[in-house]
């Protein structure tokens, strides 16, 4: 049983079954597991004891149309493997609990994350707008979003087209 | 003296680009530091959701414009990932290659950004003077000085000219002399970063077949990075004659399926720290969500903490050697 | 009327002058500029006496090295020394 | 010892009374005309001539050229000479050729002067290959017509005045400043032919010390954060290296016993001689007895030039102005002809360093006569007079351009000293080191060794 394995059998054995959405191997040395909102600082705070995962490469927010979902890629060192942790979020209450606490690197990816996306990462120390002006009102990244460019991009695919 | 706040930016000469260190300073000493950026952010991952895979690599040059193919190649790595798509042998050596010259020249840009830093202008045209053989080779191989668009998803755009290895071979003969003397003009201060060379630890492409030593120093200062990057370049001439003398023949390219069903992503060593790409496909023939992690993104998160307790002097000293391109750190 | 009178009475003027200026003036730079051109007429005075190192080390150490020194003492620990435009937020 | 090529007053005194003899022809025209016109004779302008050819005035004119003809020499000569041997010796060092115009490259000039037959040809070869020397004159040229900007919030009597202050305290340094044994402004000539000037050296020290008030000045009065910090730094910076300057010499004065720069200048024409006390003494012919060569003063000589580099701010410590980090630093705020003062005059500050370690430290204006050709004296028509095939002033300003060049030498090829490091080696090396020399000055001294 390599690292993988070791990962997932200490997942299953401190939490449960049940409380993960799924849980698999991706590839050589790379975890991926899907969770609920409320499990992610218990979770994070785990794997980060347990297996030494050191560093929070990113933090990325995806929007599901039905739900968000804010993607962790976390790395040990130590062990060389990696975790993505993809936490969902429902779409009309984009709430998840902050994990600067356990990586200070967290700060600006969360801020980003909160900035073109628009979830509020609870018990962040300063959740404001990193990339875009402070007034700015939308969050572009979601899909409800309007994107110029595709509208441009269709019509010039239909003019070439015929 | 009194305490106060100085903008080091949007327009000063510290900060080679479109972004604003605020620094709060007692006398010349810094008190606290506070990065404002998003000067030059272009939407980069909502533009690439709207655009085939393929024609995004044209986008993910224009990160960074001294460093484009490590960017690209990062992301053809993420969208393979997706994919399940095998690069043919040759395609994954010449990827190294042009992935090595690449990270060369940017750090030769470096160097030369970092000289007038110092005050030492003098190394701004020695180093440029170097860059310019790295180019010509990059141009050889790509046909491109700048933007070179060279990583395709499932190899590369187009094969290496016959006699490749008998130029490479020639400057970096030429440049491993000339580094000594660029080694002897630089000296400076303090700080700290972990270096971790993704290349060993996550290999990807050619390089696990690739017989190099990761550039470490434990300090973790300016000086520190300054030593790593030097070594980088030394092991990056050591890498591009290993690829090339080991060299497969064979197809450079595999045509890759329009359409991605699942997620991916790939991490690399850029030439400034870890990059990240992570790619979803929803079905169509155009990424759902892409996610990019730009190194100096999350180094320059962390100016306060290198800042504080320093002299306004360091400031330039130690922001100089993140090597901060604002092109890829605003997205 | 001597030249070498009128002179006197020119640096003489000048210097109080300037020393009324040098307690008068509202600002800190200011004040340091007249002490330093009341410092410099003396070293003038110095020279009509034909006390030419005097007056010399008069310039080197006190036009030279004075002023700044008192507005370094001062710089560095008042609260506020320049006008800081107004804030835009 | 060499004879000087420019007898300084010599020459004013002549061409002043040249230029006030023209003046009296047009005064006696008048005066003839006036006569003729019926006025009583010995006519209205007859005092007035007499006045304008009178020896007080033509003195006074005579001062007056001689301190322009200096300032002229040292300013539009040696600055411009200086600026060019700068740009075109870091761009050797930088791997490039620098400044290139020639007056080929200039499109109107070709098709003007260069249509001229015999005389325009230099202008007619269509070429990019000068030397470039023009450039500092036209980059002067184009600081000319530049607007002068007063920042707004800028206390504008003192942020004009500093350039003023500035200028006044460098140029009063070339006041004090000998080039030879005749081209001097300071100073008075003994009956036996000797220059003296006793307090020379202390005047220009006395010159040096001014600038870190006006660089003061000039930062707080543009209201900038920048230009505030630089201008601190730049008084912290010339103040500590003030002391080490002064006290370098002063180990040079105990030893050499004088201030008069003439004075030194002639102790160090004489061949190198070692006093060994009880021993005798050593003379090494060959050799100048310039005080480099003193094996005690060598110390003093060294750190007279590191801090002569600090005091006109070049790189290895030009902090006050670190462009990377406070734009320009003190100088920010200034612009047009403002910015060319503050920035040319810290090139003459340097060529004046220069001079003064030449006669301090390298024989001053002392070098070989090889031959001499006899001319007659402009001033004194009929007295024939040598002048040196290589003059004085040939030797004195080879030796500033050969010291300059080792400042371009060492400021392109190192980076800059950060401010609390500058201010370390400052206070806790060059200090010592100076009191080191003086100690060991007046030991020898006492001692009568060397």
């Amino acid at each position: 049983m390599g690292i993988e394995g070791e990962v997932l059998a200490g997942l299953k054995d401190r939490f449960g079954e049940p409380s993960f959405r799924s849980l698999a191997i991706v590839r050589d040395r790379v975890v991926k597991i899907v969770i609920d909102r409320k499990d992610l600082v218990a979770v994070c705070t785990f794997l980060k004891s347990k297996f030494d995962m050191a560093h929070l490469s990113s933090i990325a927010a995806v929007d599901w149309r039905d739900h968000f979902e804010s993607v962790y890629h976390l790395t040990s060192w130590s062990r060389n493997f990696m975790v993505q942790i993809n936490a969902w979020i429902p779409h009309d209450d984009p709430h998840i609990d902050s994990v600067v606490p356990l990586w200070n690197g967290a700060n600006v990816h969360e801020r980003e994350a909160y900035d073109l996306m628009g979830i509020i990462y609870d018990g962040h120390p300063n959740l404001t707008r990193i990339l875009l002006p402070k007034d700015f009102e939308f969050f572009p990244l979601r899909k409800d979003f309007p994107q110029e460019v595709d509208r441009q991009y269709v019509s010039r695919r239909k003019i070439g087209g015929g | 003296m009194a305490e106060m706040w100085i903008n080091m930016g949007p327009q000063h000469p510290m900060t080679h680009g479109l972004w604003n260190l605020r620094i709060k300073v007692d006398g010349e000493t810094i008190v606290d530091a506070e990065p404002e950026i998003g000067y030059l952010h272009r939407g980069y991952e909502k533009i690439m959701e709207v655009r085939e895979f393929q024609k995004n690599v044209v986008l993910t040059d224009r990160l960074c414009y001294v460093s484009s193919i490590t960017w690209s190649h990062c992301y053809c790595l993420a969208c393979e990932a997706a994919m399940d798509l095998d690069v043919p042998e040759r395609g994954k050596y010449l990827r190294v290659v042009s992935n090595e010259l690449q990270r060369i020249a940017s750090h030769l840009m470096w160097l030369a950004a970092y000289g007038p830093d110092l005050g030492l202008l003098t190394a701004l045209l020695w180093a440029l003077r170097e860059r310019e053989l790295f180019l010509d080779l990059l141009q050889l191989i790509t046909g491109a000085r700048m933007n070179q668009n060279y990583p395709r998803i499932g190899g590369v755009r187009n094969d290496a000219p016959g006699d490749f290895e008998k130029y490479c071979a020639k400057v970096i003969g030429h440049f491993r002399k000339k580094l000594g003397e660029h080694e002897k003009v630089f000296e400076q201060s303090k700080l700290f970063q972990v270096r971790i060379d993704l290349r060993k630890l996550d290999p990807y492409d050619a390089y696990p077949e690739m017989d190099f030593q990761p550039a470490v120093e434990q300090e973790g200062d300016s000086y520190a990075r300054y030593k790593v990057r030097v070594e980088e370049m030394k092991t990056s001439c050591d890498i591009i004659l290993q690829a090339l003398h080991k060299m497969p023949t064979g197809p450079y390219r595999v045509k890759p399926p329009r359409r991605i069903e699942g997620e991916g992503f790939r991490r690399t060593e850029d030439s400034r720290g870890e990059a990240l790409f992570y790619v979803i496909g929803d079905g169509d023939d155009r990424p759902y969500r892409v996610k990019i992690r730009s190194p100096v993104f999350s180094n320059i998160a962390a100016a306060p903490l290198m800042m504080r307790g320093n002299k306004v002097a360091d400031v330039v000293a130690i922001m100089g050697s993140i090597d901060v391109c604002v092109g890829e750190m605003d997205k | 009327m001597d030249l070498e009178v009128v002179a006197f009475l020119i640096l003489s003027g000048l210097e109080v002058g300037a020393a009324v200026m040098t307690v008068t003036a509202k600002k800190l730079v200011h004040n340091v500029f007249w002490l330093a051109v009341t410092l410099i007429t003396i070293a003038g005075i110095y020279l009509l006496f034909l006390a030419e190192f005097v007056a010399w080390i008069q310039i080197i150490v006190y036009a030279g090295a004075v002023p700044v020194l008192f507005l370094f003492g001062i710089m560095l620990t008042r609260r506020k020394i320049m006008e800081e435009p107004h804030e835009s937020q | 010892m060499t004879g000087a090529l420019i007898d300084l007053f010599g020459w004013s005194y002549a061409l002043a009374s040249f230029l006030l003899w023209i003046g009296a022809q047009l005064l006696g025209l008048g005066n003839w005309i006036s006569l003729q016109l019926g006025a009583p004779s010995p006519g209205p302008l007859e005092g007035m001539i007499g006045f304008v050819t009178g020896a007080p005035l033509t003195s006074l004119v005579a001062i007056i050229l001689a301190i322009n003809i200096l300032l002229l020499w040292a300013t539009a000569f040696h600055l411009l000479i200086v600026m060019w041997i700068e740009r075109k010796m870091y761009s050797r060092l930088q791997d490039r050729r620098g400044i290139m115009l020639g007056l080929g490259s200039s499109e109107i000039l070709r098709n003007t002067l260069g249509r001229i037959p015999l005389i325009g040809r230099p202008f007619r070869k269509a070429s990019h290959l000068g030397t470039g020397f023009l450039q500092t004159v036209a980059d002067g040229v184009k600081l000319f017509q530049k607007e002068v900007i007063t920042p707004a919030s800028a206390d504008k009597w003192m942020f004009h005045a500093a350039p003023v202050m500035i200028a006044a305290s460098t140029l009063f340094l070339f006041i004090a400043i000998p080039w030879s044994d005749g081209f001097w402004i300071m100073g008075s000539r003994l009956p036996n032919g000797d220059v003296v000037n006793p307090w020379g050296v202390l005047v220009i020290l006395g010159a040096f010390s001014v600038a870190p008030l006006s660089i003061l000045i000039a930062g707080w009065a543009s209201n900038n954060k920048y230009t505030l910090l630089g201008g601190m730094r730049a008084a912290a910076q010339l103040m500590s290296y003030e002391i080490p300057m002064v006290l370098s010499i002063i180990a040079l004065v105990v030893f050499a016993g004088t201030l008069d720069p003439f004075q030194l200048v002639r102790q160090q024409s004489a061949p190198l001689t070692f006093g060994l006390g009880p021993f005798g003494t050593v003379q090494i012919p060959w050799l100048p007895n310039w005080y480099i060569f003193n094996p005690i003063l060598w110390i003093a000589f060294v750190v007279f030039f590191i801090t002569v580099i600090a005091e006109a701010e070049r790189i290895p410590f030009d902090i006050p102005e670190a462009e990377a980090e406070l734009v320009e630093g003190w100088t920010t705020e200034y612009s047009g002809m403002r910015f060319g003062i503050v920035f040319g005059f810290k090139w003459l500050r340097a060529i004046a360093g220069a001079a003064l370690i030449a006669i301090l430290f390298l024989g001053g204006w002392s070098g070989p006569v090889f031959a001499q050709v006899w001319i007659p004296n402009i001033a004194s028509p009929g007295n024939l007079w040598p002048i040196p095939i290589l003059p004085q002033e040939f030797w004195f300003t080879l030796k500033i351009y050969a010291i300059f060049v080792v400042f371009v030498w060492i400021g392109w090829s190192v980076p800059r000293v950060r401010i609390d490091q500058i201010l370390n080696i400052g206070w806790k090396r060059l200090l010592p080191l100076s009191l080191l020399a003086i100690l060991l000055a007046t030991l020898a001294r006492g001692m009568g060794w060397f």
